[in-house]
């Protein structure tokens, strides 16, 4: 299925890796320890909570270390999806750039420290900021030891 | 060096759903050793998604995307034998990209 | 997001919106949901993968690969090799899991030092590549049902030593692995801990290892789930492919006689 | 199905050692432990002691739990065990006691010497209401004290059901011979002054386990 290390040097020629194909590393914002932090940091609008964001976690995660979600949104103007976890000691867990080639959907999994909310924040073209949210319980498992 | 990614990417609809598997330990930063020292921060920092070497999807990653990342999205209008490419780059500034082929 | 899992998420989501449930109900729920959610992706996947390559290539002393390997089925034969185990090897003249086997097909096949290699922690080193490599296997026989063989008598003493062992009481907590796995419908904190007395189903226990572990991000087989499980018991240290733990699989794989083998899973 | 073996045969066969006889359950006895002191070795803190059963451990090893007779027996000479407090004193702090509940930690080769040890309680109980993630293998300790009416756990009323909690913490096979949980004050997992944290968790009536 994957065909791999070969073709890596191809498409690093091609000009292709994530350097030069993404914007700006964000520093600042992955930096933040809140969720106006991270606002501030990628230079927002605050965020309007929305029913057009679909965001899905779980109700309990068996382990904080994997904690699988998703986001997707039929808005047009949807450019960026973020991921923010309220009480992880960095709130930012990643940031999604779409373009017209794909949907405005993607599913991924976060390390959540504890117990809080977490947020998709949908960043538009036209600088409007929306989110969707969710608290996810994360439980202590197995022996404890 | 890293390990190869899995990726699968098939045709549903008009589009292909792409799923990836990432060989990586995003290490946080934050752990501590069994000797009480710190284990520094190691993740991948942004990644990259091509359609027949055209890209479609970027991201870029904190410490709080999970070890072994998967991650799963749509392209729109892909055929199969369309190539799939993912790149990856992280914060020691190793990079790997791998192929698949839409089935 | 593919259709059908939306739709099980939607499923999932309005389950959740029913009122009245008792806690653990919801608590339960919540878990098959997380669960769910997990299982499109299993980064166990990786392990498998690797576990091929190195299967097929020229490793160690010998420069060999484990393509002369007699996982039970005859040299190179993989699929359906893993439901088998443990079973007697009439080479060794003994009784041997996956691990324990492939330690004598890497020293015997490439050269390399099995003792030396039982005696690296999980995770450095060769105990890497076995990981791998037991990945590898399991999943060639994934959807098989497990039919071990009780017909050479060193067979069956094991399974009756595993009996034992299964139910020896020890340590300062007076734990035996009946003490979590003797009874169906128990849990530790919110895991489900099988009976594995008796065949617990498909895909459950015995059949559900090796496994991707979401705690620590690395694929374990069975040896280092028992390992563990006599961690948290407070006893000694069971060696790596020693008889005790091979004797604990022979237990454990017939008495799951039949079960559908769901390994690498994905277990928390 | 039934065979006919010829009694004359076997015995020919067993002396020209052609067939082997299945070893009996002492051979099988004298196998297991043979190959239980060849597989495990000390490591940390976990020496190859733990491995020598007592009495009891022994007896509830089988397959099946002994006889009535034999459990009685045990559970007297368990009781007989118990270290009752010398000052009078069975209830400590509930606070410290849900957190040594919560602590699943200790006595393992990866624990280091003398570091106290948790109760490992929600492992197997459900206790406080809060707290989600509890085990099943031991019965719901929710409203422990309330349920058995202890409203004050110092008057004489209460005594008994005290008294009785204490044992079960210090001794649970004192009351159940091959019970699954540990014996926290005789095995040494736990000092006393940790099962009086525990004990005012399960009875002070303003613990969470009570209260709420």
């Amino acid at each position: 299925m994957t065909r791999s290390a070969a073709v890596a040097a191809l498409l690093a020629g091609a000009g292709l890796l994530p350097a030069h194909a993404q914007s700006v590393w964000a520093q600042a914002a992955f930096d933040g320890k809140s969720i106006d932090d991270v606002i501030k940091g990628l230079g927002i609008a605050k965020p309007v909570a929305s029913a057009d964001i679909t965001f899905t976690a779980p109700d309990i995660a068996e382990n904080g270390a994997v904690v699988p979600i998703s986001a997707s949104t039929a808005l047009p103007g949807v450019k960026r999806i973020a991921f923010l976890v309220e009480k992880n000691p960095t709130t930012l867990a990643g940031i999604f750039e779409f373009t017209d080639a794909v949907e405005t959907s993607v599913k991924t999994r976060i390390k959540m420290a504890q117990t809080c909310n977490v947020l998709a924040v949908a960043i538009m073209g036209d600088g409007k900021v929306l989110y969707a949210q969710k608290e996810v319980k994360v439980t202590l498992g197995g022996c404890g030891g | 060096m890293s390990d190869p990614m899995r990726i699968r990417a098939q045709t549903q609809g008009s589009g292909a759903v792409v799923r990836v598997l990432m060989s990586h330990e995003m290490e946080t930063g934050l752990r501590k050793d069994a000797a009480g020292k710190t284990i520094p921060a190691w993740h991948i920092t942004e990644v990259s998604a091509a359609l027949n070497g055209k890209t479609v999807l970027t991201a870029q990653w904190g410490t709080a995307i999970a070890k072994n990342p998967f991650t799963e999205f749509v392209v729109k209008g892909a055929k199969a034998g369309d190539k799939i490419s993912i790149s990856w780059v992280d914060n020691h500034g190793d990079r790997r990209t791998d192929e698949a082929t839409v089935a | 997001m593919t259709r059908h899992a939306l739709g099980a998420t939607l499923a999932a989501a309005a389950l959740f919106a029913l009122p009245a449930m008792t806690q653990a109900q919801t608590s339960a729920d919540g878990i098959a949901q997380y669960r769910a959610l997990l299982a499109d992706g299993n980064p166990a996947e990786l392990w498998e993968a690797k576990g091929e390559l190195l299967w097929k290539q020229k490793r160690g002393p010998k420069n060999a690969s484990l393509e002369a390997c007699d996982l039970g089925k005859g040299a190179g034969i993989v699929k359906g090799a893993f439901v088998e185990l443990p079973r007697y090897f009439a080479d060794t003249k003994r009784v041997q899991d996956l691990e324990s086997r492939l330690l004598s097909c890497v020293e015997q096949v490439q050269g390399f030092n099995a003792a030396e290699i039982a005696a690296t922690p999980f995770g450095r080193g060769e105990q890497v590549n076995l990981e791998a490599l037991v990945a590898y296997v399991a999943a060639e026989s994934r959807g098989m049902k497990f039919n071990l063989s009780q017909a050479h008598p060193e067979e069956r003493k094991m399974f009756e030593a595993g009996k034992r062992i299964f139910y020896f009481r020890g340590g300062p907590y007076d734990f035996s692995c009946a003490s979590c796995h003797g009874e169906a419908g128990k849990r530790i904190r919110l895991q489900d801990l099988p009976d594995l007395t008796k065949n617990p189903g498909d895909g459950v226990g015995f059949a559900a290892w090796p496994a991707y572990r979401v705690s620590s991000g690395e694929l374990w087989g069975m040896q280092r789930r028992l390992n563990d499980c006599y961690r948290q018991q407070r006893f000694p240290f069971p060696g790596y492919a020693s008889d005790a733990t091979i004797a604990l699989g022979t237990f454990m794989g017939v008495q799951g006689q039949g079960a559908v083998s769901i390994a690498p899973s994905i277990k928390r | 199905m039934t065979m006919k073996i010829n009694p004359l045969a076997v015995i020919a066969a067993l002396l020209a050692g052609c067939v082997t006889a299945p070893p009996s359950s002492q051979e099988l006895d004298q196998f297991t432990q043979a190959i239980m002191s060849s597989s495990f070795r000390e490591q940390g803190i976990a020496k190859l002691d733990r491995l020598a059963q007592d009495e009891l451990q022994q007896a509830c090893s089988g397959e099946k739990p002994p006889s009535e007779d034999v459990a009685k027996r045990l559970e007297a000479a368990q009781l007989a065990t118990v270290k009752w407090p010398s000052d009078g004193v069975y209830l400590g702090d509930w606070r410290e006691g849900e957190k040594l509940a919560q602590n699943g930690r200790g006595m393992t080769w990866t624990d280091p010497a003398g570091v106290p040890s948790g109760g490992n309680c929600y492992n197997c109980h459900q206790i406080s209401k809060t707290e989600i993630s509890y085990g099943t293998i031991g019965p719901s300790l929710y409203h422990y004290g309330k349920l058995r009416g202890v409203t004050d756990p110092a008057a004489p009323a209460s005594s008994e059901m005290v008294r009785y909690t204490w044992g079960k913490l210090w001794n649970a096979k004192a009351t159940n011979a091959c019970s699954n949980m540990p014996r926290f004050g005789h095995a040494g997992v736990l000092t006393p002054a940790q099962i009086r944290d525990l004990m005012a968790l399960l009875l002070d009536p303003s613990s969470p386990v009570n209260a709420q």
